[in-house]
């Protein structure tokens, strides 16, 4: 079985002038071979997809190859002319990229799509293409595969549509697959379905596989070699039995304590039994479209919300996309009007104020949110957006600035960072920016919406553990809401469960965890990837701070 | 069925554009100075304040204001847009003579300009960073720079005084009472030169908008799943890229397509072309409020229209537009 | 790497510069330059350039210098250009702004508002408004302004549309910022690159618009405009061919370094560059 | 080429057929000439309609649908006998009844004529062919008033008892002319074809003629330049235009044809206002004008430079009377004189075209050397009319027809009754002398030839020393056309008195 298909041989790949290093990638060696799957691991920006790149000859404009090799059956990719490359594409490499949300064109049927892989590389009549990918779209189980070939990638949710892309990687049978995070997008359930496909494939095709991804669950529950990169160069590279039991860089190291683990945070006293938010009767419904030409569509995204949250204490609020928990929180703060229901702050109704009252109220709940990118004006100077809402409910300017400067020392910014724009800053750190704008408003609650999906796992981590610290010393609540079960399992008391809208299960963490109650809470269980595979547990337990 | 009461909701508001627009342009003309019966005294050479005042009696000019604006406005909800003062025919008549032409120049216009901006828009994008690209774009700078009558004038006299390969103006030839084929072959030939004249500045701009959207859609990720699949590089740019990159092009094609009835009044009267943009010039010059009431009256409608169209094509041409529906 | 860093790599873009300044220098040396009226009847009409030392130009049917028309002229149109472009956005993007970011009713109203203006065909609307209001540089001014604003609302409105569904606009929301405050400092800046841009294009556009006035007839009568000058060179255009080419000329390559230097800001300002990491 | 080859003797002969193309601007609002009389109407209208006599290019009358007439030796009655052969485009006679109906109609639409048919004290018709006008008290200009454009004749079967203004006939002019009208594609061109019934044998030679409709002077000038056009009535082309195409092969310019008309070019100056109103000022402005310049550069030097008010190709003008010179020294020295306080003096262009703009910018570049401070004012047509009706300028060009006669087209602009707000073509500008009211009011009835000049030429010494206003120019009309057509100009009133004699070469 172990034929070497890909060899690459100290691959160097050059950036652009100005960027942050020299090479995108460094003395890049490894081997690939059939029937066998190879995860790529490594933080954000330490060349994964890069490398998967230039073995695509998909390299962004400025990148070039420097130095190396990229032997595929023998031929050398990178040297190839364009015409030959063109050829291998598609029919013997296959890729799956990142994001399955724009990877398709919006304007031709999924249908057209399928059956251009065979177009361009004439294969086939028209007729049997149609039918190659009818049986493609059954393969990767997409429901009602018919209807599908008719739609428009709009039509379908992003895990079909993930789907239709691994359809289309695997539709000549290539001998190698490159797939780059193809299930970061999705939420745990479609995760599970997805990776449990390619394996399946690479089992039955004996095709190799080239896995890129950051999750260490997906690591361990289908990886046969684990390669591990950092800053260009390759860190450590072994059988996914070595790199995870028995890491010998101290970056993996690092990486596979970083991983939060199935252990559930200890139960916690709650000291104060009066509760400091409760809501009762929560509803939203979201109408869109009417008008002229749209057809009104409405969208049930809570029905019924009830809970409270005590002072200092962490409700992790789970479930899957589109459940509605983002829906809450932004009712929450007041971002969203709830169409009834009551949510009170110590003994105030929020929703009966207005005006003035309103504003001294709301600014003891604050946000941070999911996208350290999103979340920051590009153009406004970190410490003025820390600043800006003291000075928005009237404190003085210098003040505030002031202010804004101890903040980043809280969450361990130098002071000068206030002078810096945000696109100056790592994710992990501005992530730590939007927590100290959350916190300049010195609230009582804080609504954490996703705030570490986005991050990879080292910075998860470190994020995790100053909320942690902050919400110990500042006394805060926080309403924690996450799709990553672990990640709540990690820092919450207790756990609400969301489905469509409804909680369907409430209670400690210990207990959703180890006594599920509601079949939706057991399946999102046991969706979580690598969690059947025990060498992993202890190693995390021990992190746990 | 969605189209049409997509249209008819359009046609709803659209009417009551229209009608704010007649007001709204009735109070505008009416503030320019001087009025029809002192034009037209003026052009007699010698009158009196006298027949001045039985001109305007004539015209009903002695009226209030609002009670002109009534008069008209009834008028046109039955579709009666009045006398033009001057020509003394009915407003409806001399439009709708006038119209036929004015459709044929810029809808030639607007074809030559759409396609050939598109087709030298998407070469300037293949060819981006050549020097055949840059000089695609050379040009298109260069039509978008150079003012439209000074490229009318060159052009006249380049194919019509010194080449003599094309009339210098005008519909058709005079006298030559052609029909069938051979008119329209006359009426072709008569409407090269301004046509090309007004669609060169379009042109100027569906290249530079097609480039500039051709390269942005290049930079998106269905392009690479195309690439990787290993479709070829001109489907690539024909199926995949100029296909999406045409939406936004379509919506400002609507726009200007529209807008060229009044961007008409140029060309109309270097190339004596007898349009209503030339019509409405003379109109606003000879103050013939009615007449000038009607051309914009019609020409909005025009703007409307094609804003329609653009609408349906778009939704044709965009299936997520489409889903909404 | 910073924007002027960005910008300056841009050969076309300062070239485009090079242009502007030196046509700004022009204007603004006008008056020292040729401090005669510009209208002054110098010499013998119609000398071709060069034809007459100290004409290096020529002169026109009236016997003026074209060098001091010309000097004189950049003065009006490149005012003419930024002042009407400068109004348009004053009207623009204020429109934009607050149809974008209330939404709902408040759009609905001004949206009729701008469609309303842009029915009237625009070339159409300028003719009309400097009839009314007399010919002069202000209603020149005004009346391209007038016609010019619409494309900057919609463009505005739309920047507005997307970014203030940004996640930072939520959070200056939260944090208790006011309206104004949101939209002068968080979405304004943010918007306002694909504006200069159009900005660029739309001086363009005016100095053309003005021109083409100028040929209607239109123009200011005390001031010597480019527009003016090829406008009156057009009935010599067959005796004098350099009339109607220099001061066309000196419109192409203003309008060639506007786009220029357009393009250059687009490039400059394009965030995707810029975030290079 | 280049000369005047209009009234030719050059042997060729007359011959029928052909077709001519003439250049048309602005496009006329209608055809009826007898109610629309502006400039575009008259040059097409003559073809249709005819009056009862033509003037010769030295204004002497000459039969039209008059055949001959008498005037009575007490100057009261003049008698005119018709043609008998003559009828109107729709099969009709036309008779001594239309004329009584004719001046009828235009004595009700038009105030010229209303004026001048004022002397008329009745009208009589002894047989279907004659007419006898007799008048009040002598009027030498009476002869004048047969032009085609002040008096045409009008079908008394169509007309009579309708409203002149809606009847559906204007669309479609029924005249007695040579040429009918067959065809108008609004914005294009107006075809008139050839009157077979006409009354003078043989005549008119031409077929068809076909007005084109080119609002653009360059186009119209290319246009004649590739052969389309034959002929650019005056105004057609601008005036910088004119010595190329009159070089052009084949090409004739005439500036014969509108000795009737003598158009005369000149500055209202607001008497009523501000240093408008004295005289020394108004004389500044006379010595500050270059008028030489603007005849040479602006009209090619075909116009003359008055001396006065009266043009010199009226018999009535006053030789001795010298012109303005260009001084601006004396105009300082008059303008230091009176005090002149360096106000602004808005300065009215023309809006008639490239000439009148560049001509306005002359003036006001001598205006300004002279120190007087000027700002110009543009408008468009109906802003002009509506800034000089309702005195609202200080300082305006204008041009006025003077006619065959001063009584007809001077003396409307200096009489004081002829001062009412509302008309751009009266006495605008305020001018109050009663010695002058009285010399132009004698002059007018005045029967005996010399007594006549004798008011007239005091007329013109008192106004050329008050300057009521600045003569600029005897404007020229030349006219340029291809060689190859023929007897284009025969009268006074040049192309509007129609084609009825022109013919073309064939064979080109
Ligand atoms: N278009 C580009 N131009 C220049 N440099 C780039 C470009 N794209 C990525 N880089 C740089 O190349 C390096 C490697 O990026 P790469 O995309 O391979 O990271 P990655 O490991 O896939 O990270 P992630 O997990 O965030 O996807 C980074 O330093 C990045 O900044
Ligand atoms: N502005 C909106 N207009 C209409 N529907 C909306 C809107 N926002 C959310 N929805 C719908 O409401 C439902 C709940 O959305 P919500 O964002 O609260 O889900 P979520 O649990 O946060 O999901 P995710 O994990 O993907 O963030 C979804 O079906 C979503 O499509
Ligand atoms: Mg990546
Ligand atoms: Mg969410």
């Amino acid at each position: 079985m172990s034929e070497t298909l890909l060899h690459i041989e100290r691959l160097a790949l050059s950036l652009p002038e100005g960027g942050e290093r020299l090479y995108a990638v460094e003395n890049i060696d490894y081997h690939l071979d059939s029937g066998e799957i190879l995860c790529v691991v490594g933080e954000s920006g330490s060349g994964k997809s890069m490398t998967a790149n230039a073995i695509m000859r998909l390299l962004p404009r400025g990148v070039n190859v420097a130095q190396g090799r990229a032997l595929f059956a023998g031929r050398d990719l990178l040297r190839m002319s364009e015409e030959e490359h063109r050829a291998l594409r598609g029919r013997h490499i296959g890729m799956i990229f990142q994001e399955p949300m724009t990877a398709l064109n919006p304007l031709l049927r999924i249908g057209d799509q399928l059956a251009e892989v065979f177009e361009a590389h004439g294969l086939l009549s028209t007729g049997e293409r149609r039918q190659r990918s009818l049986a493609l779209l059954e393969e990767v189980r997409l429901p009602d595969p018919a209807a599908a070939l008719r739609a428009y990638p709009f039509e379908l949710s992003g895990g079909q549509r993930q789907r239709v892309m691994i359809a289309m990687a695997l539709a000549l049978e290539p001998q190698l697959l490159v797939a780059d995070e193809p299930t970061t997008a999705l939420d745990v359930t479609t995760q599970a379905q997805i990776l449990g496909l390619i394996r399946d494939l690479q089992k039955r095709r004996g095709m190799a596989v080239m896995l890129i991804t950051h999750d260490f669950g997906v690591v361990a529950e289908v990886a046969d070699r684990v390669c591990v990169m950092r800053e260009g160069r390759i860190v450590e590279m072994g059988t996914a039995a070595e790199v995870l039991d028995n890491p010998r860089d101290a970056y993996t190291r690092a990486l596979i304590e970083a991983i939060p683990g199935d252990a559930v945070a200890p139960p916690r006293e709650v000291a104060d039994s009066v509760p400091l938010l409760s809501v009762t009767g929560l509803d939203k419904v979201y109408r869109t479209g009417g008008g002229w030409f749209k057809e009104k569509r409405e969208v049930v995204a809570l029905e019924g919300i009830a809970f409270s949250l005590g002072r200092g204490e962490t409700i992790g609020v789970v479930g899957e996309s589109g459940s509605g928990k983002s829906t809450l929180g932004r009712c929450l703060v007041g971002l969203n009007r709830p169409d009834s229901g009551e949510i009170r702050l110590d003994d105030v109704d929020l929703r009966a104020l207005a005006g003035r009252e309103l504003r001294e109220h709301r600014r003891r709940i604050q946000m941070i949110f999911q996208d350290p990118y999103a979340s920051l004006n590009p153009r406004t100077r970190v410490g003025m957006a820390i600043a800006q809402g003291p000075i928005a409910n009237g404190v003085p300017r210098a003040q505030a600035l002031a202010r804004a400067r101890e903040l980043l020392a809280t969450v361990g910014l130098e002071g000068s960072a206030a002078e810096r724009f945000p696109h100056e800053f790592s994710g992990g750190q501005r992530q730590r920016i939007g927590i100290a704008r959350a916190l300049a408003l010195d609230p009582e609650l804080i609504i954490a919406d996703e705030a570490v999906s986005a991050l990879d796992v080292s910075i998860q981590a470190q994020i995790l553990a100053l909320l942690d610290r902050l919400k110990k010393e500042l006394s805060l609540s926080l309403l924690f809401i996450t799709h990553d079960l672990r990640v709540a399992a990690q820092i919450c008391d207790r756990l609400i469960v969301m489905q469509k809208g409804q909680i369907v299960e409430q209670g400690s963490a210990e207990q959703v965890f180890n006594s599920p109650q509601h079949a939706y809470t057991r399946e999102l269980l046991a969706a979580i990837p690598g969690r059947r595979r025990p060498a992993a547990t202890p190693v995390v337990e021990e992190d746990q701070p | 069925m969605l189209y049409l009461s997509l249209i008819a909701g359009r046609l709803g508001k659209a009417v009551l554009v229209l009608l704010a627009i007649l007001v709204f342009n009735f109070f505008l003309i009416h503030a320019a100075p001087g009025d029809p019966a002192l034009v037209m005294a003026g052009e007699a050479g010698s009158t009196d304040a006298e027949f001045i005042a039985d001109l305007r009696e004539r015209f009903g000019l002695d009226q209030p204001l609002p009670v002109q604006l009534w008069h008209y406005i009834s008028g046109v909800l039955t579709l009666d847009f009045g006398y033009s003062y001057r020509q003394q025919m009915p407003v409806l008549d001399l439009i709708l003579d006038r119209l036929p032409a004015t459709l044929l120049l810029t809808g030639a216009a607007f074809i030559i300009s759409l396609s050939l901006g598109v087709l030298a828009g998407a070469l300037a994008a293949m060819r981006a960073g050549k020097p055949s690209g840059s000089l695609i774009m050379g040009l298109a700078l260069l039509f978008y720079a150079t003012p439209l009558y000074w490229v009318a004038m060159m052009s006249v006299l380049l194919f019509s005084v010194w080449l003599e390969w094309l009339p210098a103006y005008g519909f058709s030839t005079v006298g030559a009472n052609y029909t069938g084929l051979a008119h329209v072959g006359d009426v072709a030939l008569h409407l090269i030169l301004p046509a090309l004249t007004l669609g060169l500045f379009f042109m100027a701009i569906y290249t530079r908008m097609t480039r500039t959207s051709m390269l942005s859609v290049a930079q998106q990720d269905f392009v690479r799943t195309a690439r990787a699949k290993g479709v070829a590089p001109g489907v690539i740019q024909r199926r995949h890229i100029l296909r999406n990159a045409l939406l936004p092009i379509i919506t400002l094609a609507g726009l200007q397509a529209g807008q060229m009835v009044g961007g008409a009044v140029l060309t109309e009267t270097v190339f004596a072309w007898p349009g209503i943009g030339r019509l409405m010039y003379d109109a606003l010059m000879q103050r013939d409020y009615n007449l000038l009431l009607g051309v914009f009256f019609f020409s909005a409608l025009l703007v409307i229209v094609f804003n329609m169209i653009t609408d349906v094509i778009y939704r044709l041409a965009d299936p997520r537009i489409r889903g909404a529906a | 790497m910073s924007f002027w860093h960005r910008f300056a790599r841009n050969r076309g873009a300062l070239l485009g510069v090079f242009i502007l300044t030196f046509f700004i220098l022009l204007a603004l040396l006008a008056p020292f330059l040729y401090p005669d009226s510009p209208w002054r009847m110098v010499q013998r009409p119609f000398l071709a350039p060069g034809e007459v030392e100290g004409f290096p130009l020529g002169t026109d049917a009236m016997g003026r210098d074209v060098a001091a028309g010309l000097a004189h002229g950049a003065w009006v149109s490149l005012l003419v250009g930024l002042i009407s472009t400068l109004a348009a956005m004053l009207i623009g993007v204020p429109l934009g702004a607050l149809a974008g970011y209330f939404g709902g009713r408040v759009d609905d109203v001004l949206m009729r508002f701008t469609e309303f203006f842009q029915t009237i065909p625009n070339f159409a609307l300028a003719i009309v408004l400097v009839a009314i209001l007399q010919p002069s540089i202000t209603t020149i001014i005004l009346a391209i302004a007038i016609v010019s604003w619409p494309p900057v609302a919609r463009l505005v409105r739309g920047e507005f549309l997307s970014l203030k569904q940004r996640e930072y606009v939520e959070a200056a929301r939260l944090v208790g910022q006011g309206h104004v405050a949101i939209i002068v400092r968080q979405i304004l800046p943010n918007a306002l690159s694909p504006v200069i841009v159009l900005a660029s294009l739309m001086i363009a556009t005016a100095i053309l618009l003005e021109s083409a006035l100028s040929f209607m007839g239109l123009g200011d009568p005390d001031l010597m405009s480019w527009g003016y000058m090829i406008g009156a060179a057009r009935t010599v255009m067959r005796q004098a061919w350099w009339l109607s080419v220099i001061p066309g000329v000196a419109i192409l390559l203003t309008v060639l370094a506007l786009n220029l230097v357009g393009d250059g800001l687009d490039d400059a300002l394009n965030p995707q560059l810029a975030r290079q990491r | 080429s280049g000369s005047s080859a209009s009234s030719d003797g050059d042997g060729a002969q007359p011959h029928s057929g052909g077709e001519v193309n003439i250049a048309i601007q602005p496009e006329p609002p209608s055809l009826m000439l007898p109610l629309v009389q502006n400039n575009p109407v008259q040059l097409i209208g003559g073809n249709i309609f005819e009056s009862l006599l033509r003037y010769s290019t030295d204004l002497e009358p000459m039969p039209q649908l008059a055949k001959s007439w008498e005037i009575g030796d007490d100057g009261l009655t003049y008698t005119f006998h018709l043609y008998d052969n003559v009828v109107w485009h729709d099969g009709e006679p036309f008779s001594a009844e239309d004329v009584v109906f004719s001046v009828g109609f235009m004595t009700e639409v038009e105030p010229q004529a209303r004026e001048t048919m004022s002397h008329v004290e009745r009208i009589e018709t002894p047989d279907a062919n004659t007419v006898v006008f007799h008048l009040k008290q002598p009027y030498p200009a009476f002869i004048m008033a047969f032009e085609v454009g002040s008096m045409p004749m009008v079908p008394k079967h169509i007309y009579e008892g309708t409203d002149y203004h809606n009847n559906p006939a204007n669309a479609h002019p029924i005249g007695t002319g040579p040429f009918e009208f067959e065809r108008w594609d609004r914005g294009s061109v107006i075809v008139l074809s050839k009157n077979e019934d006409y009354y003078q044998e043989g005549l008119p030679y031409l077929d068809t003629l076909y007005w084109h409709v080119i609002p653009d002077a360059a186009s119209r000038a290319a246009a004649y330049e590739n052969g389309t056009l034959d002929v650019l009535p005056a105004g057609s082309v601008e005036n910088f235009d004119l010595e190329r195409l009159a070089d052009l092969p084949g090409s004739c310019i005439t500036n014969q044809g509108s000795e009737m008309f003598n158009p005369f070019a000149m500055l209202w100056l607001n008497n009523r206002e501000g240093p408008m109103s004295d005289v020394r000022f108004r004389k500044a402005v006379m010595y500050a004008l270059d008028r030489q310049f603007a005849n040479d550069v602006l009209w090619n030097g075909l116009g003359r430079i008055p001396a006065g008010p009266f043009s010199s190709k009226l018999p009535e003008h006053d030789d001795s009377i010298e012109a303005y010179p260009h001084d601006p020294e004396q105009a300082r020295a008059l303008l230091d004189e009176m005090g002149y306080n360096g106000e602004q003096i808005r300065l009215l262009p023309l809006p008639y075209g490239e000439t009148w703009a560049r001509w306005s910018e002359a003036v006001r570049q001598n205006l300004e050397d002279a120190g007087i401070n000027v700002t110009t004012e543009a408008t468009d047509v109906a802003g002009w009319n509506q800034a000089i009706s309702q005195w609202d300028y200080d300082i305006a060009f204008t041009y006025l027809y003077q006619y065959s006669d001063p009584s007809i087209g001077i003396s409307r602009t200096y009489n004081s009754d002829n001062i009412a707000r509302g008309s751009p073509w009266n006495n605008v500008e305020g001018y109050r002398n009663e010695r002058v009211d009285e010399l132009f009011a004698a002059a007018a009835v005045e029967a005996d030839p010399e007594a006549r000049q004798q008011l007239y030429s005091e007329v013109q010494q008192i106004l050329h020393e008050e300057v009521p206003l600045a003569w600029l120019l005897e404007m020229p009309q030349p006219v340029i056309h291809g060689c190859d057509v023929h007897n284009l100009i025969t009268t006074g009133i040049g192309i509007s008195d129609g084609f009825k004699n022109a013919w073309i070469e064939s064979g080109d």
